[in-house]
């Protein structure tokens, strides 16, 4: 990492490299308004490795996009968003295009869909670069070949000028980190980087961003469904469900004592090491529609604390149970365990699959 | 040069003496030499329609003879009174009994490649009609002999005597002199070789045919440097390339615009009526059309005024014979009015009421379709419902010879002797007696006018046979069209000619 | 999609809003009914379906509306430009154009319609055969479509109607074989696609009849596509029998149809406009109408399939 | 991709041996005897047997087709029964009027098509996305045939502008040409226009929902880098296959246009052919075209399969 690149501005002390507040996305759909993230405050620290965690469709990919201005042109967002101080809700498109492009990189799940087929993979590495750094098209070739070898990319001179279909897909997943980290970004945002790759190549993955990590100091978003990538390497974690955060707090404490009963859920769904091949629990039901959301605690159609009425009509606040542990529930804890291996499981079990009133289309899928 | 000249004014001289031109009629002796030879223009034709190909023997295509009238010669041809005059004959003599006639060709007649054309030339291209039976055979019947004493002298010997000889063998450039080599080599479907004012240059299959003068031309030399014949389908187009200048002649004017055209006098349009009749045949070998009262029936049905209105838009005129007014063979008679009553009458009395008529016609010729939809409402109110039938000529003329009509339309084009339409049609077993008519009395006048030298008997023999033919309502004759041609105003020296022969011979084109 | 149909309309298909393909297991009749109620939602297949909804009144009824006879030849009325007693002026025998325009209706739906129905039965059939048996069977069916279908549209309609001689039959036929190439491939892609189903497995491994098989089974499940194919082609083989008779190979006179009456009036289209105009305007609606409710169907049923072949095969 | 390109050709073989079976088989279709047909009046027994002899019908049908085919290897198509004429000297002549139309057809239909194709899809729901979406619909559903009329009305007869019909050479005189191209090759094109926008806006919008374009914007390109960089490139890679496929069927089927326009090009050929019955001119035209769009086809599959380095992995 000895190149011409010039590193972000690290931002003095705990200023956060990105803050959001409040943050709504609204998506116009053919079949009306679809709310697809709602009322999300969250921020990630220099250095700091912040665990987005949901299913899917619960929000999280969409709270990245639409905090960096990614959002698909039919959405409508609110909130507010800084990104290494600066307000990115003030900017102009172009100027919000700039400084997302200079200081976030982004990996996203799918390498194989990632990369443009018809570009050599140099090209797409370092064209960041020649927007951003103003280099030439010479410099940022070598910048490239640079970057292949940082992520372990064998012969990056030769690779350098092959095309995506000539990888396999884990090396193109380090391609795509590779592009993430052209213009030595203060952060990284990863969506669900190792979902779509075999279980040795995730964590060479996994291993490979927390290098890198320690090495450049980057802040990390991780976006992920699985609960498992997350105690190895995130700091903080922030489950959404429904488009809202349920829960958030440091991965240990969360981990230790999960506050809300989907939490724990998902926690009980999580594989676990020498229960290979045994199923999965998974939770029943489906998640709401965004179209067509309750407007109470989201996932109280699937709930297996279930509570009272209130749950149904009326959303729960997020309460902190310590400082830093924040839940969205009106039974927080109430059922919680003291071991993760019995969190949850038992309530989640306590309901036969199948037997769910769910008011969402049964007949779906 | 000068010496040729001469020669060229002497025999021009000559010649308007043989034809017995009347001495009103200027003849442009020295047109060759003033145009210069050099300076003429090129005058682009637009003709309705592509050649299938340019073997004059071997075509049978209108188009086709539009461009090569102006590449052959034939041994005799037709004046503006459709007068047999001298070509490359100069002069000819009959014997007593009429069986042979000597030809005598003009000296210094070559083809366009400059070899001479010969008495050889002559014998070689009738022998290729008649030993190939190519379409003038018939033309032919009554040829015995054709030799060639010596170059200059052709000797045609006959079977029986043959008033119109001269019309046959000059009518039309279907009976041209041709060149063997140029039939041997094949090359005369494309390349014509002919002794005419004008010769092939060039053939683009869909666009154009270029001719160009023929330096070797025996007479007067042509004005024009070339004439490009362009192949323009549609009148209007026709009519905006020649508004446009894209064509300064062209015949395919769009009928309605006509009287109009004639009056705004941007180009000058005429008009002359033509030799060619339009007719309908009803099938005599076919129930009820055998009888006479059915196809008199049919007769008085039609409105031939509304029909030549709507075929022609008034470029024609109504006729119930064959012959048009101001023909030397014209037969004033018409017996039939246009008289629904009358022909409904003629049908009851025939037992038939209702019938459906299947009538045959040819979009080849579009009039004949226009024609048969109108024909078809006014045999409607008598009765008959007519199914049309429309088929490209090509079928048409197949199920016209299998006899697979109730009725049909066509025109017969370029007419001169009386001879040769009356006794194909209407004799009985005549090549294009389709219809199956058959009157013995009608076949004895036919057979007897054939051979009749004495012109006024013959015109008389040829009256008292065509008023049998409408009588029998044989064909039901529609209307003479019109010869409608115009051409830009820089366009001088054109005739309009009653048999459709185009000659660009003498026009010249002003800058 | 008639005012009788009492059926509340279903709520807006269910979730996932970034997924609106139909599940796979709809049959035939529901496959319908979604694109009627689809159909009613979209204003430019309102406004196409009114349209072919007229246009079938006008081919049913087209004789009695007409003010005039189609051959009511008048020699003293030709050429006339629109007015009230003739709308859309008259011919160049003094015919009524507008009462030709709307008898010509009839010819050009049925021509449409019968010979799309020759290219659906044919073309579906062979599509099936190939489909479900595969090997040679499909070889040698889907080469034989290969050839048809390496023919550009047109010129295939216009050889084959110069051999058999021009006219109604003749030239739907024609049309008629050209499109049944199409059919067989979009049939026999949904077998493909179907065979591997578990139903169908299970179907055959209790020893049903293929033709059971196929009726009951694979047909329903390949209907939404053949049914936007279906729609398209219609207004293509309209198209295309207006130009078969806008080259004098279709219907013959004095029988009024769309194209024959430009072909007939192109002599005088600089003088009379309204003879170029009106029965070419006709032409277009007629297609606009098919076009639009078959786009409209093809967003319903099977939106992803603007293909290559569908440019591929167009009029031309 | 050299297997694909093998088979592909070897389809197309096996495609054309039935293609020449089917223009084979079209004159054994003709109702009576086609010599008899194409001689009309001019019937005479010598020249009768003579063409017969000459165009092989005397022969067994099998023998009769495969000396068609071997002919047809050598170039040979037959002699046209109305001019003598070999057809595929008269084909060949009419190909350049063809050619020409198309080519200016295509690339008239891209000047349009392109931008707004484009722009409908990148600016997809906006104003111009509904222009696109209306031209395009009218473009499929008019009339070519009719939009000349209406053009020749216009332009030539209210405004005289430019001539209604005919052809001069390019290498003749290229404005002339230009004056007389223009008209065919815009009605023409216009629909050829609608399809290609059509095409071109799908396969962009399809291309814009890739993933790789969203990369490419999370790394903060510019708009139009974006496009032109990622979308295009990709979504064009279709297109070419779209435009190949016009251009082949342009060149194989603007019969009624060049009917229509008096264009002495091999659709009107082949429209001569019918209408005087000339049936070898016909089956080399007819094969000529299906040849020469096989081809096309063929060549633009290929250039596909290049183009998109994807299909290798296929």
């Amino acid at each position: 990492m000895s190149g011409a690149a010039v590193p972000s501005p690290r931002v003095a002390g705990d200023t956060p490299v990105l803050e959001i507040s409040d943050l709504t996305v609204t998506l116009g759909t053919r079949n009306g308004p679809a709310r697809a993230v709602a009322g999300v405050d969250w921020s990630v620290a220099p250095g700091e490795t912040l665990a987005l965690v949901g299913e899917s469709g619960s929000g999280k990919s969409m709270t990245v996009l639409a905090a960096t201005g990614l959002a698909p042109r039919s959405a409508t967002v609110t909130g507010r968003v800084r990104l290494l101080g600066r307000d990115l809700t003030d900017m102009s498109g172009s100027d919000r295009r700039r400084w997302r492009g200079r200081h976030v990189g982004f990996v996203f799940q799918d390498p194989m869909t990632t990369l443009n087929p018809v570009l050599t993979v140099g090209r797409q590495v370092a064209e960041a670069c020649e927007e951003h750094l103003g280099m030439s098209r010479r410099q940022a070739r070598s910048r490239a070949v640079e970057l292949l070898d940082l992520v372990g990319i064998p012969a990056p001179g030769r690779r350098v000028d092959a095309h995506p279909h000539e990888f396999s897909g884990g090396m193109r997943q380090r391609v795509v980190i590779a592009m993430a980290l052209a213009c030595e970004p203060a952060l990284l945002i990863a969506d669900e980087p190792t979902t779509a790759l075999d279980v040795t190549t995730q964590a060479q993955i996994v291993e490979l961003v927390a290098d890198l990590r320690r090495r450049l100091g980057t802040a990390v978003v991780w976006i992920t469904h699985d609960l498992g990538v997350v105690a190895g390497i995130a700091d903080t974690v922030a489950v959404m469900y429904g488009g809202r955060i349920v829960e958030q707090g440091p991965v240990d404490a969360v981990f230790v004592a999960p506050g809300h009963p989907y939490t724990r859920a998902l926690l009980a769904a999580r594989p676990r090491p020498g229960a290979a091949g045994e199923e999965l629990a998974a939770i029943p039901g489906a998640p709401p529609s965004p179209l067509d959301l309750p407007p109470g605690c989201a996932f109280w159609p699937r709930c297996p604390v279930r509570g009272d009425a209130r749950c149904a009509h009326e959303l729960p606040p997020l309460v902190p149970l310590t400082p830093a542990h924040r839940v969205r529930t009106f039974y927080p804890a109430a059922a919680a365990g003291s071991r993760d291996d019995a969190a949850g499981r038992p309530a989640a079990g306590s309901r036969p699959a199948g037997d769910d009133p769910a008011p969402s289309t049964p007949e779906d899928r | 040069m000068t010496r040729s000249k001469i020669v060229a004014a002497a025999l021009v001289v000559a010649l308007t003496a043989l034809a017995g031109c009347s001495a009103g009629e200027s003849v442009d002796v020295d047109g060759g030499s003033t145009a210069g030879g050099s300076t003429g223009g090129t005058l682009t034709a637009a003709i309705g329609g592509e050649p299938d190909q340019l073997d004059p023997h071997k075509t049978s295509a209108y188009y086709s003879f539009q461009v090569l009238e102006n590449v052959y010669d034939t041994l005799v041809e037709p004046d503006a009174d459709l007068k047999m005059g001298p070509a490359l004959a100069t002069k000819w003599t009959t014997s007593s009994d009429q069986l042979t006639w000597t030809f005598t060709l003009r000296e210094g007649a070559r083809f366009s490649d400059g070899s001479p054309l010969t008495a050889q030339d002559v014998v070689y291209s009738y022998r290729r009609i008649i030993d190939e039976k190519l379409n003038a055979a018939y033309k032919f019947a009554t040829v015995k002999t054709v030799t060639a004493p010596d170059p200059a002298t052709v000797v045609v010997t006959l079977t029986a005597p043959t008033p119109n000889l001269l019309a046959n063998l000059g009518g039309f450039k279907g009976v041209a002199i041709v060149q063997k080599a140029n039939v041997e080599s094949g090359a005369i479907k494309t390349r014509p070789m002919g002794s005419g004012p004008f010769t092939v240059a060039s053939y683009t299959s869909g666009d154009t045919i270029k001719l160009t003068r023929n330096d070797a031309y025996w007479g007067p030399k042509p004005k024009l440097d070339g004439v490009t014949f362009t192949f323009v389908k549609d009148p209007t187009v026709a009519l905006q390339n020649l508004r446009g200048g894209e064509a300064q002649w062209t015949d395919n004017l769009p009928p309605q615009q006509v009287p109009t055209l004639k009056e705004d006098g941007a180009v000058t349009v005429a008009t002359t009526p033509s030799t060619d009749y339009w007719y309908l045949a009803l099938n005599e070998a076919r129930k009820p059309y055998d009888d006479v009262n059915v196809r008199r029936a049919v007769a008085f049905a039609l409105d031939r005024e509304a029909i030549t209105k709507a075929a022609k838009f008034g470029q024609a005129t109504a006729n119930q014979t064959a012959i048009p007014k101001g023909s030397s063979w014209y037969y004033e008679y018409a017996p039939y009015r246009h008289d629904p009553d009358q022909a409904r009458q003629l049908l009851g009395g025939a037992g038939v009421s209702s019938r459906t008529m299947d009538l045959m016609v040819t979009s080849e010729y579009p009039e004949t379709v226009t024609a048969a939809q109108v024909i078809a409402a006014q045999l409607k109110d008598v009765g008959i419902t007519v199914k049309i039938r429309t088929l490209d000529f090509a079928q048409w003329l197949d199920e016209q010879g299998k006899g697979n009509f109730d009725a049909f339309l066509l025109g017969w084009l370029g007419n001169i002797d009386p001879d040769e339409f009356y006794y194909a049609q209407h004799r009985t077993g005549g090549t294009f007696n389709f219809h199956k008519y058959s009157n013995p009395t009608v076949d004895t006048l036919l057979d007897q006018a054939r051979t009749q030298t004495d012109e006024a008997a013959r015109k008389q023999t040829y009256e008292r046979a065509a008023k049998q033919i409408v009588d029998d309502a044989s064909y039901i004759y529609l209307y003479n069209p019109d010869v409608v041609q115009g051409w830009s105003r820089k366009v001088t020296g054109y005739q309009v000619r009653s048999d459709r022969a185009i000659r660009f011979r003498d026009v010249a084109l002003n800058r | 999609m008639s005012a009788g149909d009492r059926t509340p309309p279903p709520a807006a298909p269910p979730v996932d809003p970034v997924d609106d393909r139909p599940s796979a297991s709809a049959g035939g009749a529901g496959t319908l009914r979604r694109a009627l109620t689809a159909l009613w939602h979209d204003p430019p297949a309102v406004a196409g379906t009114l349209v072919l909804l007229v246009l079938l009144v006008v081919g049913l009824a087209g004789q009695w509306l007409a003010p005039a006879g189609t051959n009511d030849v008048d020699v003293d009325q030709m050429l006339r430009p629109p007015s009230g007693a003739h709308p859309f002026g008259t011919d160049e025998l003094g015919r009524d154009v507008l009462s030709r325009v709307l008898v010509a209706a009839r010819v050009s739906l049925q021509v449409g319609l019968v010979s799309v129905g020759i290219a659906l039965a044919v073309g579906v059939t062979v599509g099936l055969l190939a489909g479900w048996y595969g090997g040679w069977t499909d070889n040698v069916l889907m080469r034989g479509m290969d050839v048809l279908f390496a023919f550009p549209v047109l010129l295939l309609a216009v050889a084959i109607v110069a051999v058999l001689g021009p006219g109604l039959v003749t030239a739907t036929t024609a049309i008629g074989v050209v499109y049944t190439p199409i059919f067989a491939r979009v049939t026999r892609a949904g077998v493909l696609a179907v065979r591997e189903q578990v139903f169908v497995r299970a179907a055959v491994s209790i020893g049903t009849s293929d033709l059971r098989i196929l009726r009951r089974h694979v047909l329903p499940n390949i209907a939404a596509p053949l049914i936007v194919q279906t729609s398209l082609s219609l207004a293509f083989a309209i198209l295309s029998e207006a130009a078969l008779s806008f080259l004098g190979l279709g219907v013959q006179p004095p029988a009024p149809a769309w194209g024959r009456m430009l072909y007939d009036g192109r002599g005088f289209v600089t003088d009379a406009w309204w003879l170029g105009f009106f029965p070419g305007a006709a032409i277009f609606l007629t297609v606009l109408a098919f076009n639009l409710v078959g786009d409209a169907l093809r967003d319903v049923l099977d939106p992803r399939q603007l293909t290559v072949s569908e440019a591929r095969r167009s009029t031309r | 991709m050299g297997r694909f390109v093998l088979r592909r050709l070897l389809q197309s073989v096996v495609v054309l041996l039935g293609v020449t079976l089917v223009v084979f088989l079209l004159l054994q279709l003709v109702p009576g005897d086609p010599v008899r047909v194409s001689l009309g009046t001019r019937f005479d027994q010598q020249t009768y047997d003579a063409l017969r002899e000459r165009s092989g019908l005397d022969r067994p049908l099998v023998v009769q087709y495969l000396s068609y085919v071997g002919n047809a290897l050598t170039g040979d198509l037959g002699v046209s029964f109305r001019s003598g004429q070999p057809v595929t000297t008269i084909v060949l002549e009419r190909l350049p009027a063809t050619l020409s139309l198309a080519v200016t057809a295509v690339l008239l239909a891209l000047l349009v098509a392109f931008p707004l194709g484009v722009l409908s899809a990148v600016r997809s729901g906006s104003l111009v996305d509904h222009a696109a979406r209306v031209f395009s619909q009218f473009g499929v559903s008019v009339p070519d045939f009719w939009m000349g009329i209406m053009g020749i009305l216009l332009f030539a007869g209210v405004l005289g502008w430019l001539p209604p019909s005919g052809y001069v050479a390019l290498t003749d005189d290229p404005v002339g040409w230009a004056s007389h191209v223009a008209l065919p090759a815009a009605a023409v094109g216009l629909v050829t226009a609608s399809i290609l926008t059509r095409f071109i806006r799908s396969s962009v919008l399809e291309v814009l929902a890739e993933d790789y374009v969203r990369t490419a914007e999370a790394k903060g390109l510019r708009p139009r880098v974006v496009v032109v960089r990622h979308v295009l490139r990709n979504a064009l890679i279709p297109v070419v296959t779209v435009v190949g496929v016009q251009l082949a069927s342009l060149v194989g089927g603007v019969i009624v246009i060049e009917v229509l326009f008096a264009w002495p090009g091999v659709g009107r050929l082949t429209y001569d052919a019918v209408q005087a019955r000339d049936y070898p001119v016909l089956q080399g035209a007819v094969l000529f075209v299906a040849t020469l769009f096989l081809l096309m086809n063929l060549l633009v599959d290929v250039l596909y399969a290049r183009l998109d380095a994807r299909i290798t992995l296929r």
